[in-house]
This record gives structure tokens, C-alpha cells and sequence, in this order.
């Protein structure tokens, strides 16, 4: 970074920044405990941390409406917190707790809430897609103003279900926001390795959606996109397509060895982090200083030592327990 | 069983029935809908949805494009957002194409959210062979979904179930497949004046006796009920159990007629490796292991994609005459 | 049709604009024979006629080398003649004899031929595109000269196995013509209730795929498509993709009531079908006149009329036969 | 079985193994190339094809999109069109994506085609849980497949079978599904120096007994193994029949080591109704009738999603205490 930071614009609130800056900060500092925790053996499983990509989902939250649904992948750690899912509950699924938001049932992949409409974490690529097509068609259907922002990888967009999910919400004009995390990467598979057309926008406007691609790495602009979308969806215009083009800096699991790309173009990028830009733009305005970033910093580290501690102190679900909720308890 | 109109009863095809059930409650309950591919301007493809466009407008009878993923995903959806969807695929074939959403996510969501989504969504499709659709067309993979956990799967055999369930099925929180034999659209029934919603947890006994047990469902109840019509010529008293739901299976009712008659044939559309008659010999084998004097025959279809050819298909599916076989056979002492 | 028919252009050499109309009339009438013995019990099953798209097999077929490999729909009787299964053959499938295609197995929705590299026939819509590219792929690998030609119509554009297998042939340059008979059903769902964007070339280049719409009723121009496609395929540059708007004459299948579609409509589409307009301008061309057309049909009728003979004194499969080709009986 | 290497043996890991298997294929059949997510770059999921890209070069080594009907199908194709593809899909659960591909085309058109189009190819994906990796990625969903006709389904259990199974498969005219059990990846075995293809016809006897049969496959062959142990100690002999192919089930084998033993346990990962274990049950039933003193016992997963908390997935798993309890009713006369 050459360049000295820009301010922010004039017509930004501080006290929004700010906030803005926290929760990215506070979904950071989240993702590199559950890292912690899972060396530690306290999380198992699959573990997919949002580390370099929090800019979007800070972004897209700012839109989204207490009576909306969000339906997101495996790497949603980030997107639950943000959506408003308790701290401690998403840190007690993860340690596979009773006191956790599924009882232990779901873990990492699989975080999922009632009060906010947090209909997944779906560990199969592209498996939301159609869901939140259906939550925006019971919504339309009975004229309630709740839009669904179905967030996925750019890598899930070869899957069939992308292409029957866009052009169902066209041609039925239905409130989804369609969110493309394109952080370049598919597990180890490039972008132009997945896609013959990499201008991702292009295959969206082929259903006459409305399309935009921004930069995933400004919270600013992320916001401000979501902000477009939800207004166009929800003045009846159908769906919405926004490409964030970020970055994961870290692996994709706690599996992967990383082959596909050197360190050095990750460095770029953690260079170029949506963390350390923005922080540099509040310093730049004025609006952070080492002691304020100290005291937030300190805040979340309570934060998380507290879900940390309440999810070691949850129980585990008794064995007894195991067949329940396979199928409904009472009839609804 | 037969199909001569009593006092407070009336006769009805089976398309009909299940079309009366549509428009029950589509009439009753505004968060039902009936999406899929044909079922409003077309007809639906089976002709049961016919009229219904025009009666409940195009936002409640959806024409969707194909796209059976997105369509069976966006039910699954629609059933959390508040509604009831009735999901049409048109052939058990094609929800292949729909299996993901239908194993991965709904089976699985009301498990994974420790209780809090479940998922009211009720699946229709027409399966089974006989009208010489050859391989792509005519498969009973009922079974498939019988295996999954998190699913209930019915399988009317008559008018009055075939209106029934999908009301059962709609009062349901959790996913349930329909399963409607495409040779049964056209058959006649009868039905009560009155004909409501039936319980979908208890197989019935279609036809009392006291010598062999044919255990089946579907299209292959009507075949039983003719065998046993022959096997009484030939002296022998067949029961007739329809298991009328395969997941879950009722045991109860599968052990009281095996407890009765001691010999068993059970009759199955579907391919004969691991399907439900499998299952059916299992639970027998090890519920009422001391009951039987022979073994449990299966009449299955034959292990082949089922051909167009008249003569091979007909050869490929359960026939009377196989079931007439095989019970004579348990009858005879020699399993 | 006001306008007098134009004369050919003077490029096209008559005796193939005769043999060209010699084609679609031969499918034309092969298919009114099929529903003749469908109506008589001779043909059972799903019988879906090809009458009035004509001019887009045939087109197409004068482009598709030997070594090429076809991958049609259960609408593919047309294909199946055109592209040189001996109509015997076709027509003894249909009555379900051993002398069929397929020995009786296959019938109206599943015609196959070795020779010939048709690989069916296939009656999940969109099933066959897969193939298609994994055919051309193999090829390709193989360093042969073999274009996959993969027919669908419109209505399957809409199944996500459109968009993997573009996206699949796009990303690796595979030698696939896509050919969309787009008739404006499926069943009975107009293009407009199952597409957001009806103009379907948008959707193949939003894939980088070179593509084009046609007249699918002048067969002269899907001809020349054809041929543009072969050309750019054969040469390296990938997939191709052609509309080919058409008009199906007669409903959808021996089942279909046609109630989604109104008497007027269908002969307003008649009154401009292929083979009307194709004899029209033969004749303004001098090309074709009253007894010739008489001859012609004859030899097409004599044609037929053998292939139901054929078909007729055809063997059933014996039923001791039925698990034959369940697995393969030798290893190759 | 032990894992000591021993003369003209060496031992190695499953992965290592499976690895090998493919190596020797891409090297000795030009026609052969690998297909799938991440089998290039990245290396394989589970690590089997690293450093392969480097040594076959990207078209034979073939990373694809995230788009499983196309590219199971692509493979189709390919087979059709004169290579030998090898296929892989990560996980049993997103086969289901290219479930329409696998069972309504790939298993159809030889028999559609009336003998004409048999499509050589070889899938290979994960199967299993034990990973904690909760609903979608943990499943056994093998049996589906196996009730397929068209299809074969190999599941092997050893590092030999991992090796020599995939030789044969290629050498296969037909459709073959490989399930690779995500356990046993890491696991090591001996194998002959000169290890090659070995029969997918024949089931094999792991462990000679006499007082009980553990009939089993895959990752539970080693459960089986080790209960075995555990029975020994309890004064049970024990005999580990290990499948290892689903379909077609070697029937003989099956009732060899039933009519030896005449008492019977089952072990499958999969979900109890429907599964393999319960068709296994009716062969028994069906064939060996009058040999079994005492019902055959199913040890199989529970009927759950499987959940992603330790102490419930291992509940829902088949454990070796579960199998010993299952072997000593059986044993003990009250099955
Ligand atoms: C249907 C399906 N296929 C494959 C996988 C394995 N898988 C999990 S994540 C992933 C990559 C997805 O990439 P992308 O959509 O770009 O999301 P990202 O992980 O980059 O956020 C793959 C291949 C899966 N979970 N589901
Ligand atoms: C996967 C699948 N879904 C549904 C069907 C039933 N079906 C057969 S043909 C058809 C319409 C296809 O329309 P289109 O692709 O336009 O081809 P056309 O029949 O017009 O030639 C439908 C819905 C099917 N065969 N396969
Ligand atoms: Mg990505
Ligand atoms: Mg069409």
C-alpha cells in the first residue's frame, strides 16, 4: 500500500464506520479462535473460516431487514454472527453442545436460527440456491416484504441449480438477492479453471437479472451495493445479482495444504485486506486511534473468551437423544 | 373393494380422487399451491390438475420450467417460508434429477437445525411400468426414498387413499413423497360421501383369509387382489395386506398377518435387489422367525431397465400369474 | 402466404435442393405412418412425431460427417432416418421387434445405432448433453476429427445439465455443435413461462459460445448454419450453439390434448411449414412440378409401406431373452 | 491381514494404495484419464491423485467445474466415445447431483440400445462417516446404487482390494461404482509385491470361525475385525465374510459361511431399512432357510441424519461393541 488512505466521504457517519469496523473485526477475531480451538481438537470436522471475505458479508447485513432470510454455505460463521445468531450459541454448535444453536446436530457447516430467518449453513454447493428461491416465493406469495439473500461461492455457480435457481427468480420476478462471493477459488480451483465466461455478472444478465460486481474488499462499497439490491428487490423489481470479488486468506478447510497457489499471492492480498483498509481509511478520518482500536479489540477478545467458555461448560447431547428430530415432534 | 356404488358411497377414478383432494384443499387452506412442470395450462401430465388454472389463477397452479431441482428445492423453501406446497415431478424417473434436494436438504433440515426448520412439503410423482415407456419412464424407485430417514413415503393403492393421504400428507410438518401408479389413474373405486383425510401410519388388510399372506401396495394391490380371486378357485384363502406407507413401514400389521397365515408372499414393482421387499423379508425374519414354515417368497420386477417391447416388459413386471406361483408355492410347503 | 415464393438462390445446386426436400418430405410421411399404426395399436408407448421441424434435421444431417456422433431426444425418429439408420430398422424399434434397432427395447424414445454413432434417444430432457460433451471430449483426447452434434429442444435449456454441460464444452473447447429445435413448447409451456430471457443465444454466450438463431423452417438456412457451425467446430474453436425456431404441427405426444395452444395458431405455422414453402420455391424454381412430386411420393410411400411390411413380419424378442444387455456379454 | 510386511510384501497405505492402482492405469492405457473436482491442483480431497497433474499433464488429469451431472456424464460420453474414464466424486452425498446421469443413463444404455452402446466407465467417491462431518458428508448411500441394474458396486475394505478393484473395474465393459470409505484412507495393510486386479465377482472370508458369521464391507470390515477379537476373548469364534461387491452379491459365498456357522450378523453402514443388510437378510432367508437355529441380526446406522457431535455420531455409527453385543444373541440363542 503506497497509496496514503483515503478519508472516508464526507456523507459516511462515523459512528457507522465504526460499528462497520467492529463487527469485521469481531467476525475476525472469531474465525482465528475457531482456528485455535480446532488445533485444540475442541472443534471438529470440516471448518471453512471466512478470513479475508468480511467485508461482504458486514456489507450485505446492513441491509438485511429483521423479516428476511439468509441462506448461506458452509463458510458462514461469519454471515450467522453478523445475521445476529448469539456469539455463544454459534461457538456451542461448533464444540457440538447441547446449548448449541442445533443442539449440536450441525456444527460449522451447518448453523441454522429461527429468530432471524438464518435458514443455513448447506454444505452442498449450490444446495441453497433453490431454498431461497422458495423462501422468496412464500414471501411474494404472501405479500410479505421479506426479500432472501442466498449467499454462495463463485465456484457454486457452474452447478446446475445456480442456472435453474436465476431463472425461476426471474421469471417469477421473486425477492432474492443472489450474493456471489467470488474469492477466486473453489477449493484449489481458479475461477478461470471453473468458468469459460469469468465476467461472472454476464451469466446473470443472461435471465435479465439485474447485475453488478463490486469490490469485496470495501465495506463501503459492499454495503452500499447491498443497499442498491435490496431497494430494487423490494420495490418489486425480482431478483438481484452482486458479485463481491474478495479473497480467502486462508486455506479452504483445515484440510488443505494450499498447493494450488503460492504464498506470495496471498500476501498481496492480506496487503490489501478488508481489515487493514478500512482501519486505515477511520485512522485517516480521524475516527480510530490505537487506544480506541485497543478497547474494541479488547471488547470482542471478552467477547469470544466468553462464548469459548460457554460452549466448554455446554453438555453434550445425551446419546438418548440421538433420533429426535428426524421427523417433527408435534404436529404444527 | 368392489366397485359397484352403495348406499353413501359414490364411484370414482382414481385421476379423480386425487384431483378432489387437490381441490379440497387447495379450496380449504390458501398456503397450498401445486407446482410443476404441466400442471396448469397443459393439464398436469397425468390430467389430474385439469381445469384448475382457470379455477385458482397461475400464482396457486404454477407452471414451472423443467428444472426439477430448482422446482422440488423451491418447494422445500416455500414449505419453510409458510406455505404448502404440493410439488408435482412427473415421473419418479425424473426426481432424480431432484435427489439432491430431496436427500441432502430436505430429509436433513429439520435434524441439522436441532429442531428448528422442518419442512411441510408434500412431493407428488407417477411411477411404475405397463404402458410400455420403456427404461427412462417406467422404474418404481420408491424405494430409494423409502431408505432415507427424514422422509415419509406413501403409496396409495385406492381411490379412497389416493384422496386421503395428500390431505394426511399436507397436515404433516415433514416431507412427504406420494407416489401414484400410472396405472391406476384410470381405475375405479368407491368412495364414502363423506371421504376425508386417513391416517397414513397403518397398512389394511384388503382382503381377509387364512392360508398365504400377499403382502404389497400401489399398482401391485389390485394384481394380489386378482390372484387371490384365482387362488380361491384353486381352494386356497389368500390375505392381502397394502402397506399403504414404506417409510415407516408398520410392522404391527405385517406381523399380524404373518402370525395368521405363517406363509408370505410379498409383491413389489420395484427391481428385487434391495428394494422394499427386502426389507419387508428382513423384518419378518426377524420378527416372526418362529412363525414361518417356509421362507418369504418376493415377486419383483426382473433386474433390467424395463424394456418397450410388449412381451419383455410384461415378462419383466410382477404378473398374476407369478404371484399365483409363488403363493402356491408357499402354500405347498416348498419356499 | 401473400408473397409469391422465391426462386432458389442461384448458389444452390438443384438436384441437392431437390434431394433436401426428398428428406423432409420422407420424415413427413414416415411420421404420419407412425400415428396411422400408433392409432392401430402397432406403436405403443410415447410417440413424439417430428411434422413440421423438419427442415432442422435435415439441415443440420448434411453437415454431419461419418465419424461424427449424434445425441438426440425421444423426438429423434427424423434424426434416426436422416442420418442413415435404414428406416426398417426405425420402424421395426417402434413395433418392439428383434429386427429393431434395438432389438425392441428401445422403442419410439430410444433409437440407437453403432454405425452410425447415434447415441439414442434419450427421454430425460437434457440427459443426453453430457453425453454429448464427454463425446466430443473423448475425441477430442483421441485426436479425431469427431463433432458431437447434441439436438435438444428449447424446453431443456431450462435444466441445469444445459448450463454444467456449456459451461463444460465452453471451458474446454470441445467440439459440440448445440442444435435448439426451439418449437416455443415444451408440452405445454410456452418459452415465455419457461424462460426469464427468450432470446436463447444470450444464454450461450454468457458461456463464450459462439451462437446464432435461424429460420428452422427454411431449410436452406439451417442448412448453412450447419454448416457454419461444422466449420467453426471442426476448426478448433470450440462449441457452437444454433436456435432453430421452429414449430411443432402436431401435439407434443400421442397423450397431449393441446389445450395450451389454439387451432389458429398451429395453422398460421402451418400455412409457413417447411416443406410447403421448400416445394413452393422449388417449383418457382423449375425444379419440381406436379408429377415429379407424384414420383417422389410414391418412392417414399413404396419406401414405408416396405418398412411396415418389414416391421410387421418382425420377430418379438423372445422373453427368454429379457436380461440380455443388462451387463455386456463379452469383455471388449 | 495383519500388518507386518512379511517376504514379497510391503505394506502401505489405502490411500497409497488407491494411488498406486491409478498411477499403473494412467501409465499402462492411454485411453485412461482422471476426472473430478480438484484432482489435479489441489490434489485429490483426500490426497489420492498428488502430484499427478504434474506427471499426466492437465488432460488427463482433469480438474472440472463444480457440476456433477455434467461431468459424470461427460464421462459417459467419454467411455462411449472409446476412453476409459475414471470418474471421481468427492463425497457419496453429492452423487446425488449426478444421480439422473449414473442410474437413468449410464446403467440404461447398454439394454436401451439393445446391446449396442455399453458405456466402460469407473466411478469412484467417499463413502462413510467417523470424520464428524455431520449430514451432508457423512453418509452410506452405496445401497442405492447397488439396487440398479446396469450398474456394479465394489466396495473395497483392504489396501489389495483399493488397489486391484480399479484395474478390474477399468477392464469392466460395464458401469462400475468404487465406494472408498473415508476412514480407511490412513489406514495401512500389507500387500503382495506383485499386486495387480483382483475378481469383483467373489466375497472373501477375512477371518475363518465356526460359531458366528460377521458379514460386512467397506470401512466395517475392520469393526468386524476387531470384534472378532474382542469375541475370541469371550470364547466365540468368529468368521469375517468381507462382500466386497454390492452388486451383484456373491450368493454362494454368502451361504457357505451361513451354512457353516448358522448363526449370522450383518454390519453396514448404512441406514437399517432399505439397506444391503436387510437384502443380504432375505438372500439368507430365501436360500438357506433351514441352516439358521436363530434369526439373522442387522448392525447397521441408526435411522438419523448423521449428526455432526461426537458422542452422537459415533452413537448413530455401527460400533464394535454393538457388533459383539449382536454376535453374542446370536451366539446365545435369542437372536
Ligand atoms: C455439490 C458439492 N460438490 C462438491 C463439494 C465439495 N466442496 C466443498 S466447498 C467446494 C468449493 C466451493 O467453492 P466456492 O463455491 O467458490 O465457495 P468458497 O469455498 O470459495 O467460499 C467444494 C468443491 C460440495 N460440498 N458439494
Ligand atoms: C427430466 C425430464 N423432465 C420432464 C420430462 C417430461 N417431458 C418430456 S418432453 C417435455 C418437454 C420438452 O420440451 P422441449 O425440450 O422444448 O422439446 P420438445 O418436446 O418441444 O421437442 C417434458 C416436460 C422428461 N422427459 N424429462
Ligand atoms: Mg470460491
Ligand atoms: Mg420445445
Amino acid at each position: 500500500m503506497n497509496e496514503a488512505p483515503k478519508p472516508l466521504p464526507d456523507n459516511v457517519d462515523g459512528e457507522h464506520a465504526l460499528a462497520l469496523f467492529t463487527e469485521m473485526v469481531r467476525v475476525r477475531r472469531f474465525e482465528e479462535k475457531c482456528a485455535e480451538m480446532y488445533s485444540k481438537g475442541a472443534i471438529r470436522g470440516f471448518l471453512h473460516l471466512y478470513i479475508g471475505e468480511e467485508a461482504v458479508g458486514t456489507g450485505i447485513m446492513q441491509s438485511v431487514a429483521p423479516q428476511d432470510a439468509v441462506v448461506a454455505t458452509y463458510r458462514e460463521h461469519g454471515h450467522a454472527l453478523l445475521r445476529g445468531i448469539p456469539m455463544n450459541v454459534v461457538m456451542a454448535e461448533m464444540f457440538g453442545k447441547q446449548e448449541g444453536c442445533c443442539r449440536g446436530r450441525g456444527g460449522s457447516m451447518h448453523l441454522f436460527d429461527k429468530d432471524t430467518h438464518f435458514i443455513g449453513g448447506n454444505a452442498i454447493v449450490g444446495g441453497g440456491m433453490p431454498v431461497a428461491v422458495g423462501y422468496a416465493l412464500a414471501a411474494s406469495m404472501r405479500g410479505q416484504d421479506a426479500v432472501a439473500w442466498c449467499i454462495f461461492g463463485e465456484g457454486a455457480m457452474a452447478e446446475g441449480e445456480f442456472h435453474e435457481s436465476m431463472n425461476l427468480a426471474a421469471l417469477w420476478q421473486l425477492p432474492v438477492v443472489f450474493c456471489c462471493e467470488n474469492n477466486f477459488y473453489a477449493m484449489g480451483t481458479a475461477l478461470e479453471r471453473s468458468e469459460s465466461e469469468t465476467r461472472l455478472v454476464e451469466k446473470a444478465r443472461s435471465y435479465k437479472v439485474t447485475a453488478e460486481v463490486v469490490d469485496g474488499m470495501d465495506v463501503l462499497a459492499t454495503e452500499a451495493a447491498a443497499r442498491r439490491a435490496a431497494e430494487s428487490t423490494r420495490t418489486g423489481n425480482g431478483p438481484y445479482f452482486i458479485e463481491f470479488q474478495t479473497y480467502r486468506f486462508r486455506a479452504h478447510s483445515m484440510f488443505d495444504a494450499e498447493r494450488y497457489r503460492c504464498r506470495e499471492e496471498v500476501h498481496e492480498h492480506e496487503l490489501h485486506g478488508p481489515l487493514r483498509i478500512f482501519a486505515a481509511r477511520l485512522q485517516a478520518s480521524g475516527l480510530l486511534d490505537d487506544e480506541k482500536r485497543a478497547a474494541l479489540e479488547a471488547e470482542i477478545a471478552a467477547e469470544i473468551d466468553a462464548a469459548v467458555a460457554f460452549a466448554e461448560a455446554g453438555t453434550p447431547e445425551p446419546v438418548g437423544e440421538l433420533t429426535r428430530y428426524v421427523y417433527s415432534e408435534a404436529h404444527v | 373393494m368392489n366397485s359397484t356404488a352403495t348406499e353413501g358411497m359414490r364411484e370414482i377414478t382414481y385421476r379423480e380422487a386425487a384431483r378432489e383432494a387437490l381441490h379440497e384443499a387447495l379450496t380449504n387452506d390458501d398456503r397450498v399451491f401445486l407446482m410443476g412442470e404441466d400442471v396448469g395450462r397443459y393439464g398436469g401430465s397425468y390430467a389430474v390438475s385439469l381445469g384448475f388454472l382457470d379455477e385458482f389463477g397461475p400464482d396457486r397452479i404454477r407452471d414451472t420450467p423443467l428444472s426439477e431441482s430448482a422446482f422440488v428445492g423451491a418447494g422445500i423453501g416455500a414449505a419453510i417460508g409458510g406455505m404448502r406446497p404440493i410439488v408435482e415431478v412427473m415421473t419418479v424417473n425424473f426426481s432424480l434429477l431432484a435427489a439432491d434436494q430431496i436427500i441432502n436438504t430436505a430429509a436433513t433440515y429439520l435434524h441439522m437445525s436441532g429442531g428448528q426448520f422442518n419442512v411441510p412439503l408434500v412431493i407428488r410423482m407417477a411411477t411404475g411400468g405397463g404402458l410400455q415407456l420403456a427404461a427412462q419412464h417406467s422404474h418404481s424407485l420408491e424405494n430409494l426414498y423409502a431408505h432415507v430417514p427424514g422422509l415419509k413415503v406413501v403409496v396409495p393403492g385406492t381411490v379412497e387413499d389416493v384422496r386421503g393421504m395428500l390431505l394426511t400428507a399436507l397436515a404433516d410438518p415433514d416431507p412427504v413423497l406420494i407416489f401414484e401408479h400410472i396405472l391406476l389413474y384410470n381405475r375405479k373405486g368407491v368412495l364414502p360421501v363423506q371421504a376425508g383425510a386417513v391416517d397414513i401410519d397403518q397398512a389394511r388388510v384388503r382382503r381377509e383369509g387364512t392360508q398365504v399372506s400377499l403382502i404389497t401396495y400401489g399398482g401391485s394391490l389390485w394384481k394380489c387382489l386378482d390372484a387371490a380371486e384365482v387362488l380361491e378357485q384353486q381352494g386356497i384363502d389368500a390375505e392381502v395386506l397394502d402397506l399403504r406407507t414404506l417409510r415407516p413401514l408398520d410392522d404391527a400389521s405385517i406381523m399380524a398377518t404373518v402370525t395368521k397365515t405363517r406363509r408370505v408372499v410379498i409383491v413389489d414393482e420395484g427391481w428385487r435387489s434391495g428394494g422394499i421387499s427386502a426389507e419387508i423379508t428382513a423384518r419378518i425374519h426377524e420378527q416372526a422367525f418362529y412363525e414361518l414354515d417356509v421362507p418369504v417368497q418376493r415377486v419383483c420386477t426382473a433386474e433390467v431397465p424395463i424394456p418397450y417391447a410388449k412381451q419383455l416388459e410384461e415378462a419383466a413386471l410382477p404378473q398374476v400369474s407369478d404371484i399365483v406361483a409363488a403363493a402356491q408355492r408357499v402354500v405347498n410347503g416348498h419356499g
